[in-house]
């Protein structure tokens, strides 16, 4: 068991993609035997995450060494430097580990059901295999240009499920879109990686923050860095194309799709807390990144009132709603040179905003797959056809307001526990923020129950009589979101302090990260 | 036209710091070499190699090329994917 | 294309595919490599999409079997990462034992085939990788800007 | 801090590159014109990782029989082939979602294809 948990970290992108690779060969021989081994590959990967995740909050920082003769042998005799590919899973790493896990098996069993009568089935689960193991690859690496690699498998393959529907011309125009904005993205990123390889010839992020010395061109690929994440997460200035793709892809893959940009903050967080850290004063580039979640909320709910269209609704919200997180985790970076403003609210806004990021994949990938189950069922995304639906789908619509709910920051759910704890340390911060905050949650609550009665309730339509509920896997996928839900809500402090508390930890002790790497040197 | 605004400020941005970066940079022809020093001098005993650039793509940095060759096998799936033909009815 | 075409492109073909090995199989010892090598094979493919036309390249090469022989040779990188397991993911196992296990003299001397460790295999699952996932991608560009969807 | 732009004139020939290949995105709508600006960012991204390796008077990282002192970085030359590939694998892709969407509408132009709003 312990050398499995040793090894657990690369065994978890390893069996993804070894699965990935191994579907297209299996699914030609048998259509059952490949659900089933991907099915029972991502269990395990599931399973090996909450071990890892155990044992990274319970002990220590997780390091392997790929290649070397042993995996904590960070730096070779006889070098100063770490020259390996390292994998680090600190809390925070570990923290976005579950929530990909959970993602991307509920996706994979949603998809059972609803892509059942779909051509090119092997090439979907094969994608939606790599994309998984793109992202874990991407939150689990310690190396800047391991994680560049790994962005580029997550947007690739996003990009081809997005395309997916190969009758509406919308969908490859939304692919065309994503992959042309990630390949712009990455190529920036990778633009900053060689100017601070130019200077330090590292590419460990720990070697790299220990050795840095905060020149001017340091500073420009932190710029540099941050815009590219921005636009791969979607913030503000450059959101035009997240509600092109997200309404346009296969029921599943949106939800997946939010993992991905969720993803891409991490890399932000990664490289503004821990490569540059307390040492180069941040509250400038906290500042940038308030504002960029000002503008992400306000924006994000203005679009989404002018809406008809379900999904690109729920793409607007999901806008607004990273950015709650972007506020949360720029009010932590202001401070983060200040002990005392941290101690007193600062460590409070990065956790509600930890928290929200779990939060936030839970409800809104449950909105995406009701209205993936919508267009099932009735076959068009137009809020203006849908009335009465929840007559005939009673579940459906339940999951729906639950869903609504909890975006809406209304408690028992999760969102509310989330959403508290920015608004209170952000009313320390700045009171002007909680109150655009609250105001925005008020909108969102409106948005959703506008399209709530519209949609469920009223008489229903002769059309649409004979439209039941959605298959038992669907139904079942949606259920494990909501009770996700739910739990998260009625038991905030539990989830606080097991997950949430070591990631938000992890994120301020940029100490402890550069230690697990360069420890080795006397 | 807003997509315009957006790329157009984000090229202006790229453009200073690019202009900036090439001011700044350490001079051409002299790299810092604390990394690939130690490649070059000990790839052919680690990794039994005498072509430093394999030893790095294979032992060094293998975990780099297995994701390169993820993604050119993930573009390849992409590609049959997208160029298939949709016989079968749509989901309705 | 014409009769004269067709068959200086089907002798060349031998020639590119050999070349396309030897940089392959050379590839830990000279400028090349299993990308490299991979790319040359596909790039012979291309010459015979070119010379014979897509229609027919297609009675006997389907992008379906390609990418059979992609994943295969996907799957034999992969595993011969996971063969290194026992001590860490991606060891350079076989440096020092019999099969590719000699090591080159410090500092230059003449290039033996015989050495790499697991690199030469790497090199050659990557070669049948890149090889077919290029062919493949090419042949099904072709087949469908003539005007043919692919099937499943 | 100037009087290194002559002889740091590989970067900048790389940040030329840079620049084309931006405003041919930004202000070309024929979709496969995209796609070749992706390629140029692409291929000005590759030399500038290049041009960051090279040592004055360095020889190819492979030991053969020819002596030599002297090597350019090999790290930057496995990374600028890493970025060949994904590039080549990007291209693939994107061209393919071109063929289909000219298969869909009929045009090329990213002004009268498009459907969505933004």
């Amino acid at each position: 068991m312990s050398t499995l948990i040793a090894h657990s970290s690369i065994l978890i992108i390893a069996v993804t993609l070894a699965t990935a690779f191994l579907t297209p060969l299996v699914g030609i021989a048998s259509k059952r035997a490949r659900n089933t081994l991907i099915v029972l590959a991502l269990a395990f990967v599931a399973f090996l995450v909450v071990a890892l995740a155990r044992d990274v909050m319970l002990n220590q920082i997780h390091v392997y060494t790929l290649g070397a003769a042993a995996p904590d042998l960070t730096i070779p005799g006889g070098a100063i430097v770490p020259v390996r590919i390292i994998l680090e899973v600190d809390g925070l790493s570990a923290f976005m580990g579950i929530v990909i896990a959970i993602v991307s098996l509920v996706a994979v069993i949603y998809s059972m059901s609803a892509l059942k009568t779909e051509t090119g089935q092997n090439g979907f689960y094969t994608l939606l295999l790599l994309m998984a193991a793109g992202m874990f690859g991407m939150v689990f690496t310690g190396d800047l240009f391991n994680l560049f690699v790994f962005l580029e498998i997550t947007s690739i393959s996003g990009a081809a499920l997005i395309a997916f529907r190969t009758k509406f011309a919308d969908s490859q125009e939304g692919g065309f879109k994503y992959i042309v904005v990630s390949a712009v993205a990455s190529l920036m990123i990778l633009f900053a990686i060689g100017l601070l390889y130019s200077q330090y010839n590292l590419l460990n992020i720990g070697a790299l923050a220990a050795t840095m010395e905060y020149t001017m061109l340091d500073r420009i690929a932190l710029v540099i860095l941050m815009s590219a994440f921005v636009m791969k997460l979607g913030g503000v200035p450059l959101h035009m194309w997240l509600s092109d793709t997200y309404s346009v892809a296969p029921a599943s893959i949106p939800a997946l799709l939010i993992v991905a940009s969720q993803a891409s903050l991490y890399a932000l967080l990664r490289t503004s807390f821990t490569l540059y850290g307390v040492t180069l004063d941040q509250s400038v580039a906290g500042w940038i990144i308030i504002i960029v979640g000002l503008l992400s909320m306000f924006v994000g709910v203005t679009m989404a009132i002018l809406q008809t269209d379900i999904t690109r609704l729920i793409a607007y919200n999901c806008v607004c709603e990273s950015g709650f997180m972007l506020v949360g985790l720029g009010v932590g970076l202001a401070v983060l040179a200040d002990p005392g403003a941290l101690d007193a609210f600062g460590t409070m806004a990065m956790n509600g905003a930890v928290f929200h990021m779990i939060n936030h994949a839970l409800f809104e990938g449950l909105l995406f797959l009701v209205a993936g189950a919508i267009f099932y069922r009735i076959g068009t995304r137009d809020l203006n056809q849908m009335c009465g639906l929840g007559h005939t789908m009673k579940l459906t619509s339940v999951l729906f307001l639950l869903g609504a709910l909890a975006s809406a920051g209304i408690p028992p759910f999760n969102g509310f526990a989330s959403k508290i704890l920015i608004y209170e340390s952000v009313y320390q911060f700045n009171p002007i923020l909680t109150m655009i905050g609250i105001l925005v949650s008020i909108l969102t609550l409106a948005v959703f129950m506008k399209v709530f009665f519209s949609a469920f309730t009223g008489a229903s339509l002769p059309r649409y009589r004979d439209v039941r509920e959605v298959p038992r896997p669907m139904v079942a996928a949606m259920i494990v979101l909501a009770a996700g839900i739910i739990f998260f809500g009625l038991f905030p402090g539990l989830v606080l302090d097991w997950i949430v508390q070591p990631a938000t930890d992890a994120l301020v002790n940029q100490g402890a990260y550069i230690d697990a790497i360069m420890g080795a040197v006397p | 036209m807003r997509q315009f605004f957006g790329w157009l400020s984000l090229v202006v941005l790229m453009v200073f710091l690019v202009i900036g970066a090439l001011f700044i940079m350490r001079p051409f022809g002299e790299p810092p070499s604390v990394m690939d020093d130690y490649i070059i001098d000990n790839a052919q005993e680690e990794a039994a190699s005498n072509n430093v650039v394999a030893a790095v793509l294979f032992d060094y940095r293998g975990f780099d090329t297995l994701g390169e060759a993820t993604v050119l096998f993930a573009a390849v799936t992409g590609a049959l994917l997208v160029l298939r033909a949709s016989h079968k009815k749509e989901e309705t | 294309m014409s009769k004269i075409v067709r068959t200086v492109a089907n002798q060349l073909i031998l020639f590119v595919v050999i070349f396309g090995l030897y940089v392959i199989i050379q590839g830990h010892v000279t400028p090349g490599g299993g990308f490299q090598g991979g790319a040359i094979i596909a790039s012979g493919a291309v010459l015979l999409i070119v010379a014979s036309g897509s229609q027919e390249i297609k009675t006997w090469l389907r992008e379906r079997r390609l990418s059979v022989v992609e994943s295969s040779g996907a799957l034999l990188f992969i595993l011969l990462a996971f063969a290194g397991i026992g001590t860490v993911f991606f060891f350079n196992f076989l440096v020092g034992s019999r099969l590719f296990g000699g090591i080159p003299s410090v500092g230059p001397n003449p290039g033996d085939v015989w050495t790499g460790g697991v690199i030469p295999l790497m090199n050659l699952g990557v070669g049948l990788k890149v090889m077919a996932g290029l062919s493949a991608v090419v042949l099904a560009l072709a087949l469908f800007s003539g005007g043919e969807e692919l099937e499943e | 801090m100037i009087h290194s732009l002559p002889g740091n004139f590989p970067f900048v020939a790389a940040v030329v590159l840079l620049g084309i290949g931006l405003y041919i995105l930004i202000f070309r709508r024929n979709l496969i014109k995209i796609v070749m600006g992706i390629a140029i960012l692409g291929s000005s991204i590759n030399l500038f990782l290049i041009t960051l390796g090279y040592r004055i008077d360095g020889d190819a990282p492979i030991y053969t029989e020819v002596p030599s002192e002297l090597m350019v970085l090999p790290v930057v030359q496995a990374l600028t082939l890493t970025n060949i590939v994904i590039g080549v694998a990007t291209s693939a892709l994107i061209l393919s979602l071109v063929i289909r969407i000219y298969r869909h509408t009929g045009t090329l132009d990213s002004v009268k294809s498009r459907r969505m709003k933004g």
